[in-house]
């Protein structure tokens, strides 16, 4: 509340070069490190950041679905539970989930469901959870890319990965990747998913104000920084896959690891 | 939805007629449901509409008090939309806190009247941070029978539409909502490989996505949401949204009437 | 809050010649309209306006009881919710029951009890929804006599309806049907709900402040009122079935209805 | 109650001693059980009271507080009164929010006392619309062995009457509550066809209808609450209105000695 | 908060000679009373005076255990509710469990878990309930007291009782059996339970500042408390147990007791 | 935890290695695993570290604002702790409202911060009675492999010693937090007659008792809590104190680095 007076009242998102505040092109991302087997627990796992974003991802499953009242004779539940720690975002976030968390639990459920092979598993539940641990707008899209990343590492049977990205528009340009102070200011925001090898959309929702010529656009650089996004995933799936056959052949020879 | 079971001879004459390009109840694809609007329903709301959409009916009032503003934002007014699905309108709706379902349908319409700026926050300030208008948009689901995205979407600007600010808590007259947008939502299903618009509650439980676009009066985009487990083509997103222009249109006119 | 010093510290609620604020005779009950079988959903429903009230009622079942430990396996259970709807009052309710609403859910659902079959549906519940859509005082009343045509609209056996209705004392004279005005500064209410053809009391509440013989005043003036209610009841139920009825003429005939 | 089994066999003793006058525990059927009250049983509380009616042993704490008087009654003191159904006191009570049945309790006895202005609500006012006295009555119910309306009416009127308003709060001396009536509850069931007071616990779990009648000093009727699934006629309850007057004025000698 | 002004900033908590404010020596308990089997419902129970605190203790089983999914097929589940009465403490505490009570059942249920024969009675629960009726600083150590009588009085195989008390810190000097205003003002407080015969520590916690000595000295302090505490425990057996005979041996013979 | 099953054959192998001193992961019995401490983990919080011990993880962030003093602590600044067992870490972890495990974890946590005055509260007030500071510190447990008690205390630690005071809410230039002591927890688990230190989850699993010390720079007790249904002889309890206080000087010097 202190500093509500320090807001300015108009921010030049981008200069005159094109450049945004943070010295990004309009069709630039920010840099993003993916990392996959970051836990142990869990039966998969990874671990993303994406500019000042800082999200885990952790599968469990398939495993046997309770409450049993929920159990689909026909195929696995995918389900997804988005949360953001109480001390990731600037003001403390009270814990448990606020209707914003219910709701891209939801959508990131359904994208998720699309691509995994849910006949193989009737009767199970495949759960997903994502944690924010820093933000800094994207999580959402972040989350789903390192969630993504978990599923494959906990083995789960899938068509393709799910890589997610958003872009918008600032100061009346279409731009991708928004970060906070961007979305904060900004005019849209268009947050979308997509199986790279097929180019199906499984996730998509926009809010703000845009033409449709606009849209195109948008849609174009997100589609762009997915397929970017995936070599990103695979890569941090190869790096596991290597560390681990490594680390077995370390361990068959006695040598601890 | 899933508790209840649909035939699977019903799922597949559905799936038939609609692939032949036919539907259940001799609608064609792109053709929505009858729209009746009543608006001022109730007497004891400061703005209401009773929407029916075929047999879907929402009921949606405004209740418009005074308050304190938010403090990140001391010049605009409040705004807060809830959603009940109460056990009267379906077997499959449950008394209790809201489901992601109630807050994903809540959260939708909100943002389509929001991030649209539909209603001018900014004048209904009344003393900057200290006293501003506060409106409760409740959307009360009466008959489900498909769709409440865009029957909730219509009964919510219908209520605004002819919502007052009620006099007796300010001084002066009554004054009408200052509205400086109407956008319209519209949903489609996908169906296998086809897409019909305004589904029915049969069309909704066997359908494998889910689009809503919400446009305004200029044909721009307001708003979006994907929804279920299936997935669309960037070629069927963009069908969706040109559709969704052209039926808005029809639709904005019934609720402008 | 703010109107608060417009409240007449006296209201003068009966006037020199007997009439009420509203015109009415002490023994004289607001207009009603009952309308029966107006939501597809249910398996059966009214309508009811009551003065400025208006309440919808809506059954489910006989159907199966859920969560299953809570099946009598001698009989049906009758469950009832009353709801208000937030908009329902003129200072936003917050979705949700609060006591006074649990309370009357229970004795309602108690009335019920005492009319439905419930010896031929073991295991099995009865489910009877009251949405309070527009509320000026007596809603249990008018809730009670819809949710009553709604049974028998759902075909739910019952050993006859029940009508209900409430006196009260509004400066010192007992009176019928109270509003909400007469509510707030009367001096007692009495709602009760019978069995019309046998005279069995079902519901009784009361509180405030009767001597005996105005009590039985009251009593009598209900008991009438009820009678008179059971007609409107019956009369509903009529139109409803020749409604029905002349519908499936004409669809046997393949006339669009 | 339902989950706890009484045999069949008991329930037919019971109900053919009661069919020829008599009662399990050697009652007359307008007998009620040894009242034993204990005024002042918590040192804590600004007042308090045991109650025991036979077996059923209540213990109702009132605290008393300065705080903010609501919008809409200025000058009025505000009093709040909750019930908990412990699971110590009986098998059938469970942890948990307060279900429907400590609900109407609470809300009974509440009326009770309120609707019959017993404390003097008016002389609760310290600075209008500032500052008044806060009430909290707490019903802790101890030991269940049926007729909880009554023992907790009876305990809570004499917890009140003991009362003090902390002078530590306000200065000066304590003060006895104002109280200006002494309303006393008086509950009969119906077993079949005959009619009981102050029903025990095996009484109660079989009875087909309660009434709970509340009278004043001068013998007016304060409140009523009927419950249960079946249901009284007019003699009946006229019977039960004047038997609860009669019974009500050796309780309320008790209760003032 | 009215009277903040009047807490003291120091206080003497032990005089000159060795006393403390109620004139206790440091090694002295308060003044104890335990009761066994006050409750009729309950399959044991025991209430106990020490000092200003009065807690009841209700102990229900071995009785199935629901819900179901909990029971353990080795052993009973023995569970613990510690509550406070809204008006046991000096500002009213809401109903239902704070974090201090789940904490204290917690580690209640597990001291109790000690001590109980838990294998001979695989799939029940042993439900034992502590009701704080007035605190005074000490209410688990005299709820888990009381809690041993009540299990012993329901005739649940145990190893022995268990015998609690506390010790701690107060003006630099260890202490037993800290009241209200010494543990507020004091340096520490360490609450045990002990399982007498054996000498065996089912219950420690400890918070303030202690030095290795000054616990050896609190936990001698303790124990030899808790050896005399253990008598009385008995003591209220023993006179519930004859009592219980000689009512047996005259209602035996005919006479009303 | 009881639902995840050891095998009884798990069971016995951990149980022989201990008896024999041995430990299934090699370590000696009063050997802890490796801690990792990274503080400054997130940008959004004024104080946060993460806390790996051996497998488990823990992420603790410390949120600082200005807020109003509680009434009877108007010098003092307010700190709140809270603890997610998110599912992420385990999957015996569920959703949902905090359970008595992770109540009793930051309860915990808590007092070994709180009651050792760790952070000097005074030197938290801005305004005495209006504004002081507000620490929230929460917990979020990432992965778990044993020991909660121990990691989310030395997280906590951590991630105040690194806490900044922001200027923004006050002027002046960000501030350290006023730390005054260093206590650190060392727990230990009894299995069967043998005790070990840290223990993992193997063996927390199997574990009949469990005690953690908190001891301070100088080698005082400063919290203490049993937990489980086992016991601990007096001797035990010496002995786990004074080993404590060893294996947390090495701890302190980690967590001080």
């Amino acid at each position: 509340m202190e500093d509500i007076e320090h807001i300015p009242k108009e921010i030049q998102l981008v200069d005159d070069s094109g450049r945004r505040l943070d010295g990004r092109a309009l069709d630039e991302l920010r840099p993003i490190r993916i990392e996959a087997g970051v836990l142990k627990r869990a039966d998969g796992s990874a671990y993303i950041e994406w500019g000042d974003n800082r999200v885990l991802a952790a599968v469990y499953g398939p495993r046997e679905a309770h409450p049993r009242h929920l159990q689909d004779p026909a195929r696995a539940l995918v389900q997804c539970r988005y949360n953001m720690a109480p001390f990731s975002v600037s003001d403390r976030k009270r814990p448990g989930p606020d209707r914003r968390s219910v709701e891209i639990s939801k959508v990131a459920g359904e994208a998720f469901a699309a691509v995994v092979f849910t006949e193989q598993f009737p009767r199970t539940s495949v759960d997903i959870f994502i944690e924010v641990l820093q933000a800094d707008a994207g999580t959402r899209c972040a989350g789903i890319t390192a969630a993504s990343v978990a599923l494959a590492d906990a083995g789960v049977p899938m068509r393709d990965l799910v890589a997610s990205c958003a872009s918008g528009k600032i100061a009346g340009q279409v731009a991708l990747d928004l970060n906070k102070e961007e979305d904060n200011f900004g005019d849209a925001d268009c947050p979308m998913a997509v199986v790279p090898r097929t180019g199906e959309i499984v996730l998509l929702q926009m809010d703000g104000h845009l033409m449709e010529d606009e849209f195109d656009r948008a849609m174009k650089l997100s589609m762009n920084a997915a397929m970017k996004i995936y070599e990103m995933q695979k890569e941090a799936l190869r790096r596991r896959y290597v560390v681990t056959d490594a680390e077995a052949l370390l361990e068959e020879r006695g040598v601890d690891t | 939805m899933s508790s209840e079971v649909v035939s699977e001879l019903m799922r597949e004459h559905i799936v038939k007629l609609i692939a032949s390009g036919k539907r259940a109840d001799g609608r064609e694809p792109e053709e929505v449901r009858k729209l009746t609007i009543e608006k001022n329903y109730i007497k004891t709301a400061e703005g209401s509409a009773r929407a029916r959409l075929g047999n879907t009916d929402v009921l949606v009032g405004v209740k418009i008090s005074t308050g304190e503003p938010y403090p990140d934002t001391p010049n605009s007014g409040v705004l807060t939309t809830s959603a009940e699905l109460i056990p009267m309108a379906s077997p499959t709706f449950e008394s209790g806190p809201p489901r992601p379902e109630a807050i994903e349908l809540a959260r939708v319409v909100d943002r389509g009247i929001r991030e649209t700026k539909t209603v001018d926050m900014a004048k209904l300030c009344i003393v900057p941070g200290e006293k501003v208008w506060i409106l409760f948009i409740d959307i009360h689901v009466l008959d489900y029978d498909g769709n409440l995205f865009d029957a909730s979407s219509y009964g919510t600007l219908s209520a605004l539409s002819c919502a007052k600010l009620p006099a007796k808590l300010t001084g002066g007259e009554d004054q009408p909502l200052p509205l400086d947008h109407w956008p319209v939502s519209v949903t489609a299903a996908k169906i296998r490989r086809s897409i019909v618009f305004d589904p029915g509650l049969d069309e909704e439980r066997i359908a494998d996505a889910r689009l809503t676009v919400t446009t305004d009066e200029n044909g721009d985009i307001r708003a979006m949401q994907k929804g279920l487990s299936g997935s669309f083509s960037y070629d069927e997103v963009r069908y969706v949204i040109s559709t969704a222009r052209r039926l808005g249109n029809g639709i904005r006119e019934i609720i402008r009437a």
